[in-house]
């Protein structure tokens, strides 16, 4: 019995074509030039990052008309620190990723924490963007839940937030 | 039966492929429009519904971002099926049935241009037996149109005429993709694609989404001039595999059109016949005499939305009582390859 | 900016199936070139075989029988231009074939020089791999008898 | 993939003492479809699942599908309509790499998105770091009473938590959840149908569903909208006004260790930032005062979409009374509990054990 079939091997292997959106191409363009933009809802205002071309709140639709800049600096306002090999992830090193708001939104980004050892990340930490590269004008692909066509975050430098001032930001953010 | 009527349907233009709107996009100015018609903001919605298929656009969760299309904030009373938006509508009008909700936003959609689908919809088949031999739609079709062939009176001009016909009355919908003054002498013309089957007899790809509102009792007759009321709705499916079943018969149709009363003084029938084979074979499970018309709006053959192509057979059967003064419609949604399984449901006007 | 291209992203898993009983006694059959189908309650014979009778759900019986691998054409589609994944690599028919002894119809290929040869009712025989693996695919496909 | 659908069925028909025949429609879940690589396999395990000549239905809302097939399976009951319905939900994660497919891709896991939440929760209730542990050791210690459980792990302390090594800070190994393979099936009847058993049924006291969209700034991953409003429509329809006394326990989804004091403020049963109380004095304990997830939970197995209806059927169990060693005494009334998403799908039942 031991040689019995017990298994059936297949792979399952689908092309796709998901051409991107005019937002999402715009998006990719402002990060190119290392710029970030968004889409601000002209019901409510919220800003949305990459801009999706609508806003699910108000559920209206958005347009270049409602592309605005908006800076790549931001607060650390959470974090945590991963074993890349215990979540079938590329690298070997232990790595922190965090969420960054940035400055004069409620936007919070994700993404790894580059340019600090992971045991000195704390909340607070001034961060900027670290930019992609673009492969032939397109976004790398990448997935999962970091920012898009943001790599990472490094600290700025500046002096940091305070507690109070990341939990006033949190509050901030919560509100309708 | 809490009686439950359609009060609102909306679909996006149906097209091969939607290049400037993503998900979300192609679907938030259905439902919008749909909101509109009916006249209820979205804070007088009880229930939210939504049908779709994660392996269309290949990536999981299809779903969480049409959430994004309805004003989930704040959060909403929701639920999704990963099926046609047809069998989101028989969830909601359950929700409705007993009482949990007085008012529903039904909405299907997909891009099927995003994949193969003859190669996407194989991964539909038993992982064991049929998919990994490689077996497409066009072909499974292609077998069953041969067992209806085999089996039955019907001819291969018969599919003809049906193809023909679907591209003939969709030259009056605006939303339809495959549009010809076409005779079925020039489709019986056509060289086989998978003989018994001609391009013609098959459907296109496209890309849609559709929404709908129910409301209950007689607040629907404030909100919408002629109201389809839901008088009868049923599913089926059959066994799987296709060596299982005869596939020149529609049993799950024939039980679900007995169990809503399909065979009784339907003037207008909204059936997703994929391939125009199964036209036939569901008119006959359904009884439908020759007096009822078929699908006026071209159906599925003219386009074909998957999981948007049934709930739109149900938008389309309720603007025959809206707008065409019909009384008594009937519409069929299906699922997964050769008519696996069948929704049917009866609408009547006051 | 409208003329970039649209990036082909392909979505590729490996599964690797358990079978359970019925469909592991199936496969290891085929790999040891033998055909075997089970019955159900009721006495109905399934080639291929299921844990189930599919119409009821209820278990299938314990009982197997071994089908010699010739059997009657139920059905058949014609495919002149294979795509990737289909069973043969050239023009063919995809067919629901009633082996003998069998009360079920199995959907392979069937392989005939021209598809002037195919026609419901015909008889076929299956053609069987030199390397089998314990798949579907251990029948090349069936030709005629 | 069907005869682990069928263990589960064949189970909860001969607890019902039931046959195929006796089922009028079939409500089936599961998470993507991508797991187990077949584009809505309900059409070929319907015929599995006895589903042949019947009504049947796909759920898919995430992680809490489980939960929403139990749901739905009920209301079709509700209607009038159908007199015997089974609800089956099920997921098959090892036949390939599902982290893949959660991920999106290679930049990270499901742990990743919801510890960054964790780390929020700790900063904003001032909750010392060992609670996390503690619901771990508790969640392993009632997975030992629970002979469906997957993980089991015999002596297990704070101390062996501690040393696990660090997955996603702050969340250890053990207090992680495995990925798992599973099914679970409920059968639902009419109240002139309940069959004849000695065992008695669970009456279904409310039931509600909440989505919020994800891609917008003003949400709460910490304490959602949704799961506040889910709860809150559940006790309605339970005329609850005090959850924590008037449930007598619950099975909620706690797929890492900080949910559970998170979920324990979302869900009304304490008050915002004091959930990790409850837990710091062993409230949620299996011999507390209001044991949470006395079967193990979602750490000690998580097939993903099975998850949410096994919490319904464990909470069914446990008004009936046939939780077997794991049976929290003298229970009335308990709460059923999924989320899933982006902690964006909640889905709630409450049971009883005495008709409402």
């Amino acid at each position: 019995m031991s040689d019995d079939v017990k298994v059936l091997n297949s792979v399952v292997s689908l092309d796709y074509e998901r051409p991107p959106t005019r937002a999402a191409r715009r998006y990719t363009e402002a990060v190119g030039e290392k710029r970030l933009i968004a889409h601000r809802c002209p019901e409510c205002e919220r800003l949305y990052t990459p801009p999706k071309g609508y806003c699910p709140v108000c559920v209206v639709l958005t347009t270049d008309e409602h592309e605005i800049e908006v800076s790549p600096e931001g607060v650390l306002v959470s974090y945590t620190v991963t074993n890349p090999d215990k979540l079938h992830q590329q690298g070997g090193k232990t790595s922190a990723r965090g969420d960054v708001m940035l400055d004069g939104t409620r936007i919070t980004l994700m993404g790894e924490l580059d340019g600090v050892e992971a045991a000195d990340v704390h909340t607070g930490m001034r961060m900027r963007a670290v930019w992609v590269e673009l492969e032939d004008g397109r976004l790398p692909s990448s997935g999962g839940w970091g920012a898009v066509g943001i790599k990472g975050w490094e600290p700025t430098g500046e002096p940091d937030a305070s507690r109070e001032e990341v939990q006033e930001l949190l509050k901030k953010a919560g509100e309708s | 039966m809490r009686d439950v009527a359609i009060v609102a349907f909306a679909q996006s233009p149906l097209v091969r492929r939607q290049t400037d709107f993503d998900e979300p996009q192609m679907i938030m100015p259905v439902v919008r429009e749909a909101y509109e018609q009916s006249g209820l903001d979205r804070s007088q919605i009880d229930f939210v519904c939504s049908g779709s298929a994660d392996y269309l656009a290949g990536q999981p969760f299809a779903f969480i971002r049409g959430l994004d299309a309805v004003g989930a904030w704040p959060p909403l009373s929701e639920s999704h099926v990963e099926m046609d938006g047809a069998w989101a509508l028989y969830e909601a009008w359950m929700m409705l049935q007993i009482g949990h909700a007085d008012t529903a936003l039904v909405y299907g959609f997909g891009k099927a241009s995003a994949g193969n689908m003859r190669e996407v919809l194989t991964v539909e088949l038993d992982p064991y037996y049929l998919a990994p031999t490689g077996i497409d739609c066009i072909s499974t079709a292609g077998l069953q149109a041969r067992a209806l062939l085999d089996n039955s009176d019907y001819t291969e001009r018969d599919m003809a005429e049906v193809a023909a016909r679907s591209r003939r009355s969709a030259m009056s919908n605006d939303h339809a993709q495959v549009k010809k003054d076409v005779t079925a002498e020039e489709i019986l013309a056509e060289p086989y694609w998978v003989d018994p089957l001609r391009p013609s007899d098959c459907p296109p790809i496209t890309d849609g989404a559709a929404a709908v509102v129910l409301v209950a009792g007689d607040r629907a007759r404030d909100l919408c001039e002629r109201p389809a009321w839901i008088r009868g709705i049923d599913n089926r499916i059959e066994t799987h595999y296709f060596g299982t079943r005869d596939l020149s018969k529609s049993p799950s149709t024939e039980v679900a059109g007995k169990t809503v009363g399909s065979g009784d003084g339907i003037e207008v029938a909204e059936i997703s016949s994929t391939f125009s084979h199964q036209e036939l074979i569901l008119k006959d499970a359904l009884g439908l005499q020759d007096s009822t018309e078929i699908n006026p709006s071209g159906g599925p053959l003219a386009a074909n939305p998957l999981m948007a192509v049934g709930l739109i057979r149900i938008g389309e059967a309720f603007n025959q009582i809206k707008n065409n003064g019909k009384q008594r419609v009937l519409a069929h949604a299906t699922s997964g390859h050769c008519l696996q399984q069948n929704l049917v449901c009866v609408l009547e006007g006051d | 900016m409208s003329d970039t291209p649209v990036p082909i992203d392909t979505v590729e898993m490996p599964y690797v199936r358990t079978l359970g009983p019925v469909i592991s006694r199936f496969f290891t059959g085929l790999r040891d070139g033998e055909i075997w189908a089970n019955k159900t309650r009721t006495g109905k014979v399934q080639c291929p075989p299921f844990e189930y009778d599919p119409y009821t759900g209820e278990s299938a019986s314990d009982d197997w029988v071994q089908l010699d691998g010739t059997g009657t054409v139920s059905s058949w589609a014609w495919v002149e231009e294979p795509l990737r994944n289909h069973l043969l690599q050239e023009p063919f028919a995809w067919c629901l074939i009633r082996l003998d002894g069998a009360d079920t119809d199995l959907v392979h290929a069937v392989r005939v020089a021209d598809k002037g040869q195919m026609a419901t009712g015909m008889r076929v025989e299956a053609r069987w791999r030199d390397e089998r693996i314990g798949h579907l695919r251990d029948i090349e496909c069936f030709e005629p008898a | 993939m069907p005869g682990l659908l069928r263990e589960a069925a064949t189970r909860a028909l001969a607890d019902a003492e039931l046959e195929w025949s006796d089922i009028d429609a079939v409500v089936f879940g599961k998470a993507p479809d991508l797991f187990e690589g077949v584009m809505r396999p309900e059409l070929f395990l319907n015929d599995a699942m006895g589903g042949a000549g019947k009504p049947m239905f796909r759920m898919h809302t995430a992680g809490s599908v489980g939960a929403h097939t139990a749901i739905f399976g009920a209301h079709l009951i509700e209607s009038g309509q159908y007199e015997c319905v089974l609800s089956i939900a099920f997921e098959k994660q090892s036949e390939t790499d599902t982290s893949r497919i959660l991920g999106g891709g290679s930049r990270g896991g499901a742990g990743v998105a919801f510890a960054s939440s964790i780390r929020q929760y700790i900063e904003k209730s001032g909750a010392p770091p060992h609670i996390g542990p503690l619901v771990a050791v508790k969640d392993r210690l009632n997975a030992l009473k629970n002979p469906h459980a997957q993980l089991k792990i015999p002596g297990i302390d704070i101390k062996m938590v501690e040393e696990s090594e660090m997955v996603v800070e702050p969340l250890r190994k053990l207090e992680c959840c495995p990925t798992s393979d599973g099914a679970g099936a409920i059968i639902f009847t009419s109240e002139k149908r309940i069959p004849k058993t000695e065992r008695p049924p669970a009456w279904l006291h409310g039931s509600s569903t909440r989505s919020e969209a994800s891609g917008h700034p003003s949400r709460s991953w910490v304490n959602p909208l949704a799961g506040q409003q889910c709860a809150a429509e559940a006790y309605a329809q339970a005329g609850i006004t005090n959850p924590l006394e008037e449930l007598d326990c619950a099975e909620i989804y706690v797929p890492f260790s900080w949910f559970e004091p998170m979920w324990l403020e979302n869900l009304g049963f304490a008050e915002e930032g004091q959930g990790w109380k409850m837990v710091d004095d062993d409230i949620t304990a299996f011999d507390g005062a209001f044991p949470v997830n006395a079967s193990g939970g979602v750490l000690s197995a998580n097939a993903i979409g099975a998850a949410g209806l096994i919490r319904c059927a464990e909470a069914a169990m446990q008004v009936r009374g046939t939780a077997g060693e794991h049976q929290v005494p003298d229970v009335r009334r308990a709460m059923g509990h999924a989320f899933g998403g982006a902690s964006q799908y909640f889905a709630i039942w409450i049971v009883g054990s005495e008709k409402p």
